[in-house]
């Protein structure tokens, strides 16, 4: 189970909090201006990446605060916290361990123990 | 068929020690190009690039796997089989693949034990029961064999359970006999050894990096193997197969989540039915090994590492601990996880897109083993037909702008 | 006559205990574990195999034995209990598995004959019809052959969970982890050690290896370094303590056994598990003997070389006084010296390294103590019925000796035990010096420190954990340590020795637990199963209770060899969590049985008690069902009087479980009309108003009244369950897109106790309750609130109504509820008020047509399926979920809509669930689906009708009123003819709400 | 008070203690106004505790305050406070006395027998005197204060009768 430190209360444990899906992502101004499609995929499309993902999480056993977290999914390991109110971290100011989208990293993966 | 299997192969054998078995599928490097090329060598592609070949005649087929056959979640899962689901669309789905399970043995000549000791669903509060008794009407004029049975049923069909001294006591539960359980990797494995016989190339240890597209057609994959051209691709890579659509600039509704699982020790058969539970989360069968085979939650975040939390293990254990006072004395043998891809709606895609020549059978979240034939079946007939077969056809991606989903989130009490 | 016993082992007591072994008594002394105990009494057959029913003896000393696993009759008949760990007690009742009618005789052992047929993967190849065989005949059979041990007993463990937070956890009390230790004393770092068995010391305790530390003899070194640990502020110790797993970001689980030696006490907790967090982990787990294989290696009296060596030291028990010792490395020598010690000698020792490879002083020690060797040969394989009698060598010239032996001692070299390291998911690397795999490169904190990191050289030991340890700026040890035995480790590879006597039958087995046999893994790679994962599932190799500790890295060597490959090409398995199997009971902890899921109750719950109340489970609320008037009424009953009385007079119901939040800020309204789809700009201060909030795809997610204090202030309630979900989806709104709304939400719903009292006298009653205000109807009209002063408490009254009936909703500090509850019953006597629970609710509300979220609703209906036009505030630019209603599919005409249904015979009873349809008659049995337009989703007898009333969501309802239909039943196949009418039942025309 | 249960190493008393909820911006207006109805300050540091003999005044978040009563004032007098802080919009003060219960937790093994219902870090160095934090705690959502020589936990009313009986039982195994 990983640590999660929030940013109002400290290091606690996953299983305080819960993740509110890709972050960033703004409901529209304008409902009534898009097309289903469009409006389709602000309620269900959701980015996905392998590897480095700009993420919502809110401490519901703490203080039930929502903050952003730039998590690396293919290892779990969390790379920033910020506040809602911070900037989006640039994806270059992190090194992703993945060669390719579907790829495993060197280290930290589920899938390979030995190495070459 | 070549290779038969039988109680005589197997005596056959046995005089020339087991030495002069033959392989089961062969291991080829990629040809340049191929009609179809399959992504994803689980039950699902597997099963896929069968039913092109044996029932469309395509058989210039390639099934291209990252790792090893099967070793997504088709080894992964617990196993279970049902079709009681609520909504026509699923249960027409579902269905089709429990008859499919019915004979798959015998049409592969190679032993699913599929195993139809019945799945049961348990009610535990005012709220399951209501929703079971509406499953199990709806079930019934699907032509489903989905019954509701009383505690005092239940007791008699799973003696070891506490039914009655426990928080949310069992009220009920919903009972579907032909459901039951099968051996996960033979599922894989049938398929590929049937397929290949038919001219399905299998080439594991192959990653697809990504898929090319040329003004919305496709044209092939890049794989770690090089680029292998296609007339048409099929992606069936669970947890990972947004992120291989995204590659063609499809964005697809799927998050990908951990979900883990666990056996015990072997003991002799103590409980012969699966049985699961939503309020009290846990769901149980007893594999033929004697292991008992256990369902954890998912996870409730993104992530591919194949490992969940420890505490959704835990909470499953509190669980079964709770249901079945004779496992307080047992232990947990392994636990491991795997990656699925949850849909919106918990509903599968079957689906081609807006690339020409590419199609998407995906977001089977946390109860894709059991759908393995008759997806594969009618994920076939669209890939070769190019248009949905009518089992498929609302399992689409427009559901998610119209708005006509299939939402089996709370109606299904159970998602797996 | 018992085995020899090792006077100087100094961790074996001289009280002598009672054993019970399949029905037998023996004697054993405290500190025995099962096995040690049962070699004491040259028992060597414990058990029979998986698969084949072989005869199984004691193959090690510890967690990675694979054939020893017992059955505790007096412990709930727990099965599959290791008889190389669990210690023996005064009184413990043993039994041995997998046998019928005995262990010597056994039916089973046909499989052993029929075994050339039961070949790798042979389930797969036969039983595959006539159908319905598989599941009749097949299945039942194979099911009661497999699975080893037999069910325990029910058991409610009291086993409890202890978290540590730490900065440093050593995991392994041995030499590693001590000199770790003993580094760490009086530092700055919070340290916990832990340890296996219950005594520290690891290799030093369980060895002859090492003759000296520091020129102390190694229990005086131990004893030393575990009284300065103890004395240190800084370091605790857990013994009888194992780590079996190891999560992300350094979380480690724990089993320590409280019942060492001692039956459990079941008021007791027999077990805790550990929770650790650590900032650094230390692994200093040692290493595990592996085997090799060679015809029947299966054979009662084939144990590992350490594992005897151990029962020697550490158990004071020496199996056998002349084994033959098989070995491909250098360690191996100290048994002999083990052996003569105590003046045993061994019959022969066969080391398969090349002559110039094997080390003087062994050679020496060898010939000046007259025992037979034979360098560059190995183990072809031994004989004997049910124990080993012949052994037979193949010798440097390739000939075959036979010697007449009763043990059989391999080493097949040493596995760093990486499983912990790789569940951190460290990498591992190949090292040929060693032959195995050892940690690389860490995914975590961690590092290895000993044989776990490959490190089987005892002079560098103090070095390498100086190093390792640097960066916590201790001071450097240097611990001097005299060995007893060469300490520069060499190995040859050899995985499996060569067969002479080659059979059908003939057996080299690579996984002893589930019977897996060097010709399966060969056969499986024929057939294409050439993954190693593959090869794993087919064979079931390494799957066991024991997860290949002794063997998974032989059968990568194997498999290597065949095809071709370098061992690290091939790959290993992936080592799943947990290293040991880990008690069921443990992981749930005191979290279930009583505890499952705390209980809340309300503060008028015991009332409720002492009133009858049946109670139902809403989320993790207890709530009131129905009231038992007395023994003999049944629900149906309690429910018609309750509804009949409430509308007769009045009812009340405890309604405290409602959520309840309250909702301030400048930015308010705008909050309001966005969060729910109702306009509450123009509406009044001090009214309520029923409002439906939606999720952003349009379909209903919960429901309430809100109050509207000012433009600045709401009070909004949300059904029982929803409660947390509506409070955390408007934070998560309110925080995460609307920031600039300043809008403050408290949760509220346990400081206000709240009554729905209702029915026509409701008014009377509490008027006489609250002297002080005027409920008149002109004073205070329906949908109207009235906050006020309560016993100096806050109170607040609401005049609204679920039943339909002129209703109240009284919330109240929980301070005064009981006391008030008590007074409105005071005052309501006279009115026969009843009290009712959620039933009488449900029905009462469905004969005035309201619907409840979760029943009419099911996640798939918008409010305009509910005919809630007039609920959405359409003047509104936008809210949560609008835009999701006109989508194509959402907008269509024909969608399930709300309808309500009577049967046209009024004595019939609809059930709930059933469907609409339009055909009368179902056929017997279903083949082809049948269409239908919908389903009842909620039905109740109406006592106040005395017919059945149902509402229903169908296909088109809106324009279906009138028409008559059917609904299915259960089983029938004749339909009920119903008219579908509309949901409101009951006073269509509100008189009853408003009077 | 109640005692729940007391050994050699721990003891836990349940309290009648009130509370206040009080949101807000935590400007130096927010300060003045809390200031002007009682005499203790606000806290300024999140997670900071402001005690004296009869207050426990706690940030728990960045826009929200617990204030505790410790001995029983006239309730009347913390109403008109509430009221009083509700006259100003971009306050919200909520009344949580009689909504939730109080434990106080004291001996010399009150971290490790917590610690059997939480993964809380109880070390000093990550939760020092003086601070508060919320958590859970016999898998419910708990307040818990360090005031040194003891903690006070607060949770929902509801949950009473669970909460006493999982704190005796985790005294009573061990």
């Amino acid at each position: 189970m990983i640590l999660i430190h929030c940013p109002y209360c400290g290091e606690r444990e996953q299983s305080e909090f819960t993740n509110g899906g890709e972050a960033h992502v703004i409901r529209p101004k304008n409902p009534e201006a898009l097309s289903d499609k469009e409006w389709g995929q602000y309620v269900f499309y959701r980015s996905n990446p392998k590897g480095i993902f700009h993420e919502r999480w809110v401490h519901t056993h703490g203080c039930k605060k929502w903050f952003n977290a730039v998590r690396d999914t293919s290892t779990d390991t969390i790379l920033k916290i910020y506040k809602l109110t911070d900037n989006r971290p640039e994806i270059s100011e992190f090194k992703s361990p993945l060669k390719s989208p579907s790829g495993e990293p060197a280290v930290g993966s589920g899938n390979f123990a030995v190495k070459k | 068929m070549r290779k038969k299997y039988s109680f005589l192969s197997l005596l056959k054998n046995a005089f020339t020690n087991n030495e002069n078995w033959q392989k089961m599928w062969e291991s080829p490097e990629p040809k340049k190009a191929y009609d179809v090329i399959i992504v994803g060598g689980g039950g699902h592609g597997l099963g896929t690039a069968y039913y092109l070949a044996k029932e469309h005649g395509i058989k210039n087929i390639a099934v291209i796997e990252k790792g090893w056959l099967g070793g997504g979640n088709t080894g992964r899962n617990t196993t279970i089989i049902r079709s009681n689901y609520l909504w026509n669309e699923s249960a027409h789905l579902y269905d089709h693949s429990v008859k499919l399970w019915e004979n798959l043995s015998e049409e592969l000549n190679f032993n699913m034990m599929f195993s139809q000791r019945g799945v049961m669903n348990l009610a535990h509060n005012e709220h399951d029961i209501k929703e079971m008794k509406r499953r199990i009407s709806a079930n019934r004029l699907n032509g489903l064999d989905t019954e509701w049975l009383d505690t005092k049923q239940i007791e008699e069909l799973v003696p070891i359970m506490n039914a009655r001294n426990l928080r949310y006591p069992v009220l009920g539960a919903a009972f579907q006999p032909r459901g039951g359980t099968a051996r996960h990797d033979a599922v894989a494995w049938g398929y590929a050894l049937r397929s290949n016989e038919m001219g399905v190339d299998i080439i594991q240890n192959c990653e697809v990096k990504d898929i090319k597209t040329d003004n919305h057609k496709v044209e092939g994959v890049n794989t770690s193997k090089g680029f292998i051209k296609a007339n048409k691709v099929a992606v069936v890579a669970s947890g990972h197969t947004s992120v291989l659509a995204q590659t063609a600039g499809v964005k697809l509704p799927l998050q990908s989540r951990p979900l883990q699982a666990l056996v015990s020790e072997p003991i002799k058969p103590v409980i012969n039915t699966v049985v699961m539970s939503n309020a009290v989360h846990a769901y149980v069968s007893q594999s033929d090994k004697g292991e008992l085979v256990i369902g954890a939650g998912t996870d409730g975040y993104n992530s591919f590492t194949q490992r969940g939390g420890y505490d959704v293990i835990e909470e499953t254990v509190r669980a079964i601990v709770e249901l079945y006072p004779i496992f307080g004395k047992m232990k947990m043998l392994r636990q491991w996880g795997g990656i699925v891809d949850i849909c919106p709606d918990a509903s599968p895609i079957i689906s081609k897109c807006e690339v020409k020549g590419l199609y998407f059978n995906c977001g089977w979240g946390t109860g894709g083993f059991k759908a393995t034939p008759g997806s594969a079946n009618v994920f076939a007939h669209t890939v070769a037909k190019d248009e949905p077969h009518k089992i498929n056809a609302a399992f689409n991606l427009e559901r998610f702008s119209n708005g006509r989903l299939i939402d089996e989130h709370g109606a299904a009490a159970v998602a797996h | 006559m018992p085995a020899l016993r090792n006077k100087n082992c100094n961790y074996i007591s001289n009280k002598e205990i009672k054993i019970t072994f399949d029905g037998k008594s023996y004697s054993a002394y405290e500190g025995d574990t099962i096995a040690s105990a049962l070699l004491r009494n040259n028992i060597r057959l414990i058990g029979r195999s998986f698969k084949y029913h072989r005869p199984r003896g004691i193959y090690t000393c510890g967690i990675e034995e694979p054939n020893a696993l017992v059955q505790i009759l007096n412990e709930h008949n727990e099965p599959n209990t290791r008889a190389t760990v669990k210690r023996a007690y005064e009184g413990i009742n043993i039994n041995s598995q997998n046998r019928w009618p005995s262990l010597s005789f056994d039916i089973g052992s046909i499989n052993n004959i029929l075994s050339p047929i039961f070949s790798a993967g042979f389930y797969y190849k036969t039983f595959m019809g006539p159908k319905g065989f598989w599941k009749k005949i097949y299945e039942p059979l194979i099911r009661r052959t497999a699975g080893l041990g037999k069910p325990p007993k029910n058991f409610r463990s009291k086993s409890i969970h202890q978290n540590h937070n730490v900065d440093i956890l050593i995991v392994g009390g041995g030499l590693s982890g001590l000199i770790a230790a003993r580094k760490l004393i009086n530092t700055d770092n919070e340290v916990l050690i832990v340890e296996q068995d219950s005594f520290l010391g690891g290799i030093l305790k369980n060895s002859n290896k090492i003759k000296k530390i520091d020129g102390k003899n190694v229990f005086e070194w131990i004893q030393e370094t575990e009284k300065l640990i103890l004395k240190s502020k800084n370091i605790k110790i857990l013994k009888n303590t194992l780590v079996t797993t190891y999560n992300f970001t350094n979380h480690l689980i724990a089993l320590e056994d409280k019942y060492v030696g001692k039956n459990i006490d079941i008021n007791k907790s027999e077990l805790t598990l550990h929770k650790i967090r650590t900032t650094q982990t230390i692994l200093a787990n040692g290493h595990i003997e592996r085997f090799i294989s060679f015809r029947n290696n299966d054979l009662p009296g084939v144990m590992l070389a350490s594992s005897f060596e151990k029962y020697i030291e550490r158990y004071g028990v020496v199996p056998d006084e002349k084994p033959v010792i098989f070995t491909n490395n250098s360690s191996t020598i100290s048994l002999v010296k083990s052996l003569i010690n105590l003046n045993c000698k061994p019959c022969a020792y066969i080391d398969s390294r090349k002559k110039k490879d094997i080390e003087d002083e062994t050679k020496e020690y060898l010939s000046k103590n007259n025992i037979p060797f034979y360098p560059e040969s190995e183990v072809e394989g031994c004989e004997g019925n049910k124990k080993v009698e012949k052994v037979y060598i193949r010798n440097i010239n390739n000939k075959i000796l036979s010697i007449s032996a009763s043990m059989l001692c391999p080493s097949g070299g040493f596995n760093p035990d990486i499983h912990l390291f790789t569940q951190s998911k460290g990498l591992v690397k190949w090292d040929d010096k060693i032959i195995s795999f050892k940690p690389d490169t860490a995914f975590q904190k961690t590092i290895t420190l000993g044989s776990v990191s490959g490190n089987y050289e005892f002079k560098n030991l103090c070095n390498e954990i100086n190093k390792k340890l640097s960066f916590l700026k201790a001071n450097d040890l240097n611990i001097d340590i005299e060995t007893n035995i060469r300490d520069d480790f060499s190995i040859n590879e050899l995985w499996e020795t060569k067969t002479d006597k080659m059979s059908k039958w003939s057996k080299s087995f690579i996984d002893l637990h589930n019977d897996v046999t060097t010709k399966d893994l060969k056969q499986a790679i024929n057939e294409g199963y050439d993954r190693i994962e593959h090869l794993k599932r087919y064979t079931t190799n390494s799957m066991g209770t024991d997860q290949g500790k002794i063997s998974s890295i032989n059968s990568l060597g194997i498999v290597s060899k065949i095809l071709n490959k370098k061992i690290a090409e091939v790959g290993t398995t992936t080592y799943r969590p947990p290293y040991a199997p880990l008690s069921f009971a443990a992981i749930a902890g005191r979290s279930t049985y009583e505890y499952y899921d705390p209980e809340r109750k309300t503060p008028i719950h015991n009332w409720h008690i002492k009133n009858n109340a049946v109670f139902e489970d809403v989320g993790q609320w207890k709530r009131p069902w129905y009231f038992k008037k007395n023994d003999s009424e049944t629900m149906h009953q309690a429910v018609q009087r309750e509804s009949k009385q409430t509308r007769q007079t009045a009812g009340i119901l405890d309604g405290s479980t409602l959520g309840k939040i309250e909702i301030k800020g400048k930015d308010a309204l705008e909050f309001m009309n966005l969060i729910y789809t109702n306009a509450f700009t123009k509406m009044k201060p001090m009214t309520s108003r029923y409002a439906l909030m939606l999720g952003e795809d349009g379909m209903i997610m919960d429901d309430g009244i809100i109050c509207k204090i000012n433009d600045k202030h709401f009070i909004a309630t949300t059904t029982s369950s929803g409660a947390p979900k509506v409070l955390s989806h408007m934070e998560e709104f309110l925080q995460t897109e609307w920031p600039h709304l300043q809008v403050y939400l408290n949760s509220i719903t346990e400081q206000f106790t709240t009554f729905n009292i209702s029915g026509p006298k409701a008014r009377e009653i509490i008027s006489k309750v609250f002297t002080d205000i005027d409920f008149s109807n002109e004073k205070f009209p329906f949908m109207t609130f009235k906050s006020f002063n309560y016993k100096n408490t806050q109170a607040r009254i609401m005049r609204a109504s679920f039943t339909g009936e002129l209703g109240y909703e009284i919330y109240i500090s929980p301070k005064h509820a009981l006391h008030l509850w008590e007074q409105i019953f005071h005052y309501g006597k006279e009115f026969n008020l009843v009290p009712y629970g959620t039933e009488t609710m449900h029905l009462l509300r469905a004969e005035k047509g309201y619907v409840v979220i979760s029943q009419e609703t099911d996640g798939t209906v918008t409010p305009l399926d509910l005919n809630f036009n007039w609920m959405i505030g359409k003047k509104k630019k936008d809210f949560i979920g609008k835009r999701s209603l006109t989508r194509s599919d959402t907008a269509r005409e024909d969608r399930k809509q709300l309808v309500g249904i009577v049967p046209i015979d009024k004595s019939q009873f609809i059930e709930e669930g059933q469907h609409v349809l339009e055909r009368e008659n179902l056929p017997s049995k279903i083949k082809t689906p049948i269409e239908y337009l919908g389903h009842i989703s909620s039905s109740y007898h109406s006592p106040n009708l005395n017919h059945c009333i149902s509402m229903a969501m169908i296909k088109s309802g809106n324009k279906l009123k009138g028409k008559k239909l059917f609904v299915s039943t259960p089983k029938g196949t004749k339909n009920i003819a119903v008219e579908i009418v509309s949901p409101v039942f009951i006073d269509p025309e509100n008189k009853r709400l408003v009077s | 008070m109640t005692k729940i249960l007391s050994t050699d190493f721990v003891t836990v008393v349940q309290k009648d203690y009130l509370q206040v909820l009080v949101r807000g911006n935590g400007t130096d207006q927010f300060n003045q106004i809390i200031n002007k109805e009682i005499s203790i300050n606000p806290p300024l540091k999140n997670l900071e505790i402001k005690s004296d003999d009869k207050h426990i005044f706690a940030k728990n978040s960045f826009d929200q305050w617990s204030l505790l009563y410790l001995v029983e004032e006239d309730y009347k007098k913390i109403l008109k406070f509430i009221e009083n802080l509700n006259l100003n919009d971009e306050i919200l003060a909520s009344d949580y006395s009689y909504g939730q219960v109080y434990f106080e937790i004291t001996g010399k093994n009150k971290n490790e027998f917590l610690n059997k219902l939480t993964n809380f870090d109880l070390r000093s160095k990550k939760f020092p005197v003086s601070t508060m934090a919320q958590t859970l705690i016999a898998r419910i959502d708990c307040s818990i204060y360090n005031l040194g020589s003891k903690y006070v936990i607060t949770c929902n009313k509801s949950f009473e009768d669970y909460f006493q009986k999982r704190l005796k039982d985790s005294a009573n195994l061990s």
